[in-house]
């Protein structure tokens, strides 16, 4: 594997729905080695304000084409930024960065639980398992319907999902959470993975702690380089070997970590 | 073909190896003690060798954990960092780090850091029998615990024993890393000169703070963190040219590198060699890119030596 | 219709006025000093008298022609500036530009500046007995010339001298601005405190400088030059929160103000009120419109009075 | 007169030869006050660096529809940032600023004298001028035939008009200021109009003043506000009232000074 720095010609970038876009762009050597779960690393603007990348998940890779699309809810000034970048122009990215999901062989059924655009690595990720022949599920959460990511792209893959809204608009009314302790029983999953903001990372490690059952779950930091140089994206891990709470770094030892491993509110 | 041949026959070979208090650089350019890791974070970006020097991550006595997270926020032109010098400790670095980056023909500088002067000075020690140390940067921007907290850095006295107690320590070169939160940088750079530096670095971060207006709060887990990258760079040659000027060492500039007129500007206020910081996390590869930049101007300018640009905006027309 | 009255009538009042030691202002966005000339140079932006306060140019007692060409250059986010305290002179300020902005009922904060603790004390005692004049802000980062050129503005006995000779010769409030080219700026804050300051006014400019690599020589005629704007407001931030928290004084923030998230930031950090600076070159209509949004901001989250926030980030958390 | 602050329209935004670009923009209010010599000041970006406004001399105005077109050369970030924005977004615009060049009711024969990109808001003086039915010559100078701004308007304008070139590639070869010289005693111009780089504003000062012609010179020099509050555009003038060397402001006491007026070198 070797990261890549590369100026990619964008060939696609629309708004899907306010705020929310897919990114598409040129990024053959990329595109190869990229694995589930990994990022990339976007500068977003050629001035020095906002000066750092931002890291956004891998959430498709078009081999055929060289191809490696995100998608991204504009939340500040560095997406904001981005989100004005024109197709035809190029992004500067870096990537693939990170380590990736991992697929256990002895595994049957694996369920994904996404909340809002917590999903988008996991699109790539449930693209991979399908392609693997893996029985997937996935569980979309988002506050209303228009904010459900991915659909598209699951239902092209032939992936079961469900979905649930907090305002009820679609599918279940209430957390993606309340959908998988309802689907735990019944579809005995045997491996989590999961995305989304951290109150609902803390529910499914209850729910899979409760259950026994293995998984993992993918982390958010701030960033600087992504490389594992400056120690800025620090998250507290309890280290299997000795049960000691250490400080990993989201962006090598991360950003997938297990299910129990990650020390959350610390 | 012949003519190209010929061209790059008459291409004149322009020097670009600077000494740096007995540090031999092959070129100015370098990279600052915690932007770069150890080096090999950024093997698949720059070739090691082809930098003046790899400076690696600040090392204490022994290990340590870091400050909680969050640990760094962006600011305009800038960032903040409180790391809390994270670090596996002298021991690791001299089993594991040095030997690696030794194997692969770099140039290494170490930076120490200590919560007392016994910690700089045992630290000192046990660097000085290394053969693949090609010098010593001691980061005094650390706070003295035994005083209070106040750091090393901006406290006279505690510049010249910090600086002694190392200089007795070892016989390595010894470049000594100002803090730039002071009133008068020039008298802490006589200071830690007369205490036995061979060179000293500027500069270190300026003290920062950011709030997180939605949670009323500092956004940093340690409250204040260092600020870097291009926003402080009028600070960083400001202090670099009065230094210059005023001590007879060679320095060591940084702060905000991110392109060539960046280089030169240290260079021409004064600076021998230069560090990039903050730069490397935005681009990776930039530190070398920044050496055949530079190659290139001074051959384009038909300059033979790039010491001919060190302190070259000093004292024109009257200044 | 009805309903939106009676939405408009449910409409919390919010109280935005705050006092700056003896200053009441109806808000706390004020303008820098230097930022805004006289404030007439922006009245097609802004309708002055919604301004917590205008800080005009800094006055010296004889009128200055200020420094030769080039004065200000522009930085990463940020710029510097070396204008050389450019104006006409207190007799003019007070027979000219003091009675158009009381005529509009602005509310007018003069900013002084001196060579001598002598100069300070007359420009203190000229502008006494102004009854327009809310305040005097005192800016201590001006060279002593009897004293070899060090600004007032560094050394504690200097800024004692300073203010107790403004303070001896007025009986206005008087805001004294730090100098924040100083090791310890809570000492400074002090200080000005015990020598009779009413509020404290902080940062100003970071002494910097900027090198013209084409020429190379410095690009300011006058080499240094205060750096201002967004990328100091880290520094700002941090050193307002470490004075406010440790003198009893009010506290006027400033330092690269460009949003209400700026504003919000340095209230939070300590500050009273705040001054918008550099900003007011990029976007002239700036301070009004950070009036507006702060109070809407107020609204929108149920705080009925904007002194609630000042401060507010502190000691959350066990920091 | 009312400076004004307008998110304008781009409605024409192109590179007419490699690194010079005519801009255009929607600015109704300041169209209809725009007088020749005056300025517009330009933020380049929305993010933090550059932090400044860039100012830019009038090029032209358009009335019936309210536009403003600027003319200008790449030569750094700022510019380089500018010269990105796409037709259909906005630009940050103040303006009008800055005085006016002066028509003296006497004036029979104007001159009017550019360099490089200076000659930019000359042109619009021409075509002021030209409306006045005053006689009026320009004369261009640029290194290379290809970097001669501004022919097809003055052709339009029916405004004559001789060039010269460094190189020779097209009229004269040699400086536009020998154009000047050649042409002062056959064509007895009563004014004369200069904008370029600083050696040409000497040397028409030195021919004008040799030859006892009065006229006008826009400067320029760096800004910050634009509108006289910042004083950091002085710029060294030699006070007609008392002969004394002071200080003005080239943003609101200029950018046009009088010939003689202006101190070089100082
Ligand atoms: C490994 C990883 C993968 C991610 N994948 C996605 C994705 O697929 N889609 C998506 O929309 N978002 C994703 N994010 C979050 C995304 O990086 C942030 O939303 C983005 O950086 C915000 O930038 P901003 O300038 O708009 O926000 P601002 O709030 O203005 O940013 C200010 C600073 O905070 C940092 N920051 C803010 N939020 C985050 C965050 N959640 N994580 C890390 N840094 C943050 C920014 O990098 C910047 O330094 C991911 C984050 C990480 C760490
Ligand atoms: C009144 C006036 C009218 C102008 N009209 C035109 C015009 O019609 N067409 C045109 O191409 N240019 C014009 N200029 C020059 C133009 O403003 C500069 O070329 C531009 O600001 C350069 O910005 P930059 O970021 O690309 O260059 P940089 O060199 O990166 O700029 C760095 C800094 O220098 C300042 N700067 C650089 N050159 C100048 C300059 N010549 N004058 C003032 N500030 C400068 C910039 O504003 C910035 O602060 C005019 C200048 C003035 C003062
Ligand atoms: C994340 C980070 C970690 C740093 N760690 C150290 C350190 O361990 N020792 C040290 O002397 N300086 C450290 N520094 C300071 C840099 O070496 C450098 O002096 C400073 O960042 C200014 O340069 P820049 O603006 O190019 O980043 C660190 C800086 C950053 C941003
Ligand atoms: C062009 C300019 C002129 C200034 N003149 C003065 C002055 O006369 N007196 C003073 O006390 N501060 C002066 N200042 C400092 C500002 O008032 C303010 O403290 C500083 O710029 C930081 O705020 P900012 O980052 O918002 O600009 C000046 C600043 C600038 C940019
Ligand atoms: S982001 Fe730098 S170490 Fe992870
Ligand atoms: S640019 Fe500010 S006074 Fe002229």
């Amino acid at each position: 594997m070797r990261k890549i720095v590369e100026h990619a010609l964008i060939i696609r970038h629309r708004e899907i729905v306010p705020t929310y876009f897919e990114l598409e762009f040129i990024a053959p050597d990329i595109a190869r080695q990229a694995l589930p779960g990994q990022f990339v690393h976007l500068r977003v603007t050629r001035s020095l304000d906002p000066l750092l990348r931002r890291p956004f998940g891998i959430y498709n890779v078009e081999q055929k084409i060289g191809s490696v699309t995100v998608f991204y809810r504009v939340v500040g000034r560095g997406t904001a930024m981005l989100s004005d970048l024109h197709t035809a122009e190029t992004v500067d990215v870096l990537g693939p960065l990170g380590n990736t999901f991992s697929i256990p062989s002895t595994m049957q059924r694996a369920v994904v639980v996404g909340g809002g655009v917590g999903i988008a690595p996991l699109v790539y990720l449930a693209r991979v398992l399908a392609e693997r022949k893996v029985e997937v599920m996935v569980l979309l959460g988002a506050s209303t319907a228009g904010f459900l990511v991915g659909r598209d792209i699951l239902k092209r893959l032939g992936v079961d999902y469900m979905v649930a809204t907090d305002d009820g608009s679609e599918g279940l009314k209430g957390h993606v959470t309340e959908l998988l302790e309802r689907m735990i029983d019944r579809k005995r999953f045997d491996y989590i993975y999961a995305c989304g903001p951290e109150p609902m990372m803390v529910k499914v490690t209850e729910i899979a702690q409760q259950n026994g059952i293995p998984g993992e779950l993918s982390l958010e930091e701030h960033m600087a380089c992504g490389i594992g140089a400056c120690l800025g994206c620090a998250k507290k891990v309890r280290r299997p070997a000795d049960g000691q709470d250490v400080y990993a770094k989201v962006c090598t030892d991360g950003p997938v970590f297990r299910i129990g491993e990650v020390v959350f509110n610390a | 073909m012949p003519d190209r041949k010929k061209k790059e026959k008459e291409r004149p070979a322009v020097n670009l190896a600077v000494d740096l208090g007995g540090i031999p650089l092959r070129n100015p350019v370098t990279v600052a003690s915690g932007t770069f890791g150890y080096g090999r974070e950024y093997e698949e970006f720059v070739d090691l060798k082809r930098l003046g020097a790899v400076i690696v991550k600040g090392t204490t006595l022994e290990p340590r954990a870091g400050n909680p997270p969050p640990r760094i926020v962006e600011t305009p032109a800038g960032m903040l960092n409180a790391i809390g010098l994270e670090n596996p400790g002298v021991e690791a670095f001299v089993s594991e780090h040095l030997p690696y980056l030794a194997g692969r023909g770099v140039t290494i500088i170490a930076n120490i850091a200590g919560d007392t002067v016994e910690e700089y000075a045992a630290l000192a020690a046990r660097l000085d029998g290394q053969p693949d140390l090609a010098g010593i940067e001691v980061n005094i921007s650390c706070p003295n615990v035994k005083r209070g907290g106040m750091q090393f850095g901006t406290d006279p006295g505690m510049v010249r024993e910090v600086v002694t107690a190392v200089r007795e320590n070892t016989g390595k070169p010894l470049v000594v890393k100002l803090s730039p939160n002071v009133t008068d940088i020039v008298q802490m750079a006589r200071v830690a000169v007369e205490a036995g530096a061979d060179a000293l670095s500027l500069i270190n971060t300026l003290l920062g703070m950011a709030i997180d207006v939605e949670k009323q709060r500092p956004v940093l887990a340690n409250v204040f963190g260092g600020l870097s990258g291009p926003a402080i760079k009028p600070v960083a040659v400001r202090m670099v040219y009065q230094v210059a000027r005023e001590v007879d060492v060679p320095i060591l500039g940084m702060g905000g590198i991110m392109s060539l007129g960046d280089v030169l500007e240290f260079l021409l206020a004064g600076a021998t060699a230069v560090s990039v910081g903050t730069g490397n996390f935005v681009e990776p590869h930039l530190s070398q890119r920044l050496v055949g930049e530079l190659e290139s101007y001074l051959e384009a300018r038909g300059i033979a030596d790039v010491r001919e640009l060190v302190g070259a905006a000093w004292g024109r027309n009257g200044r």
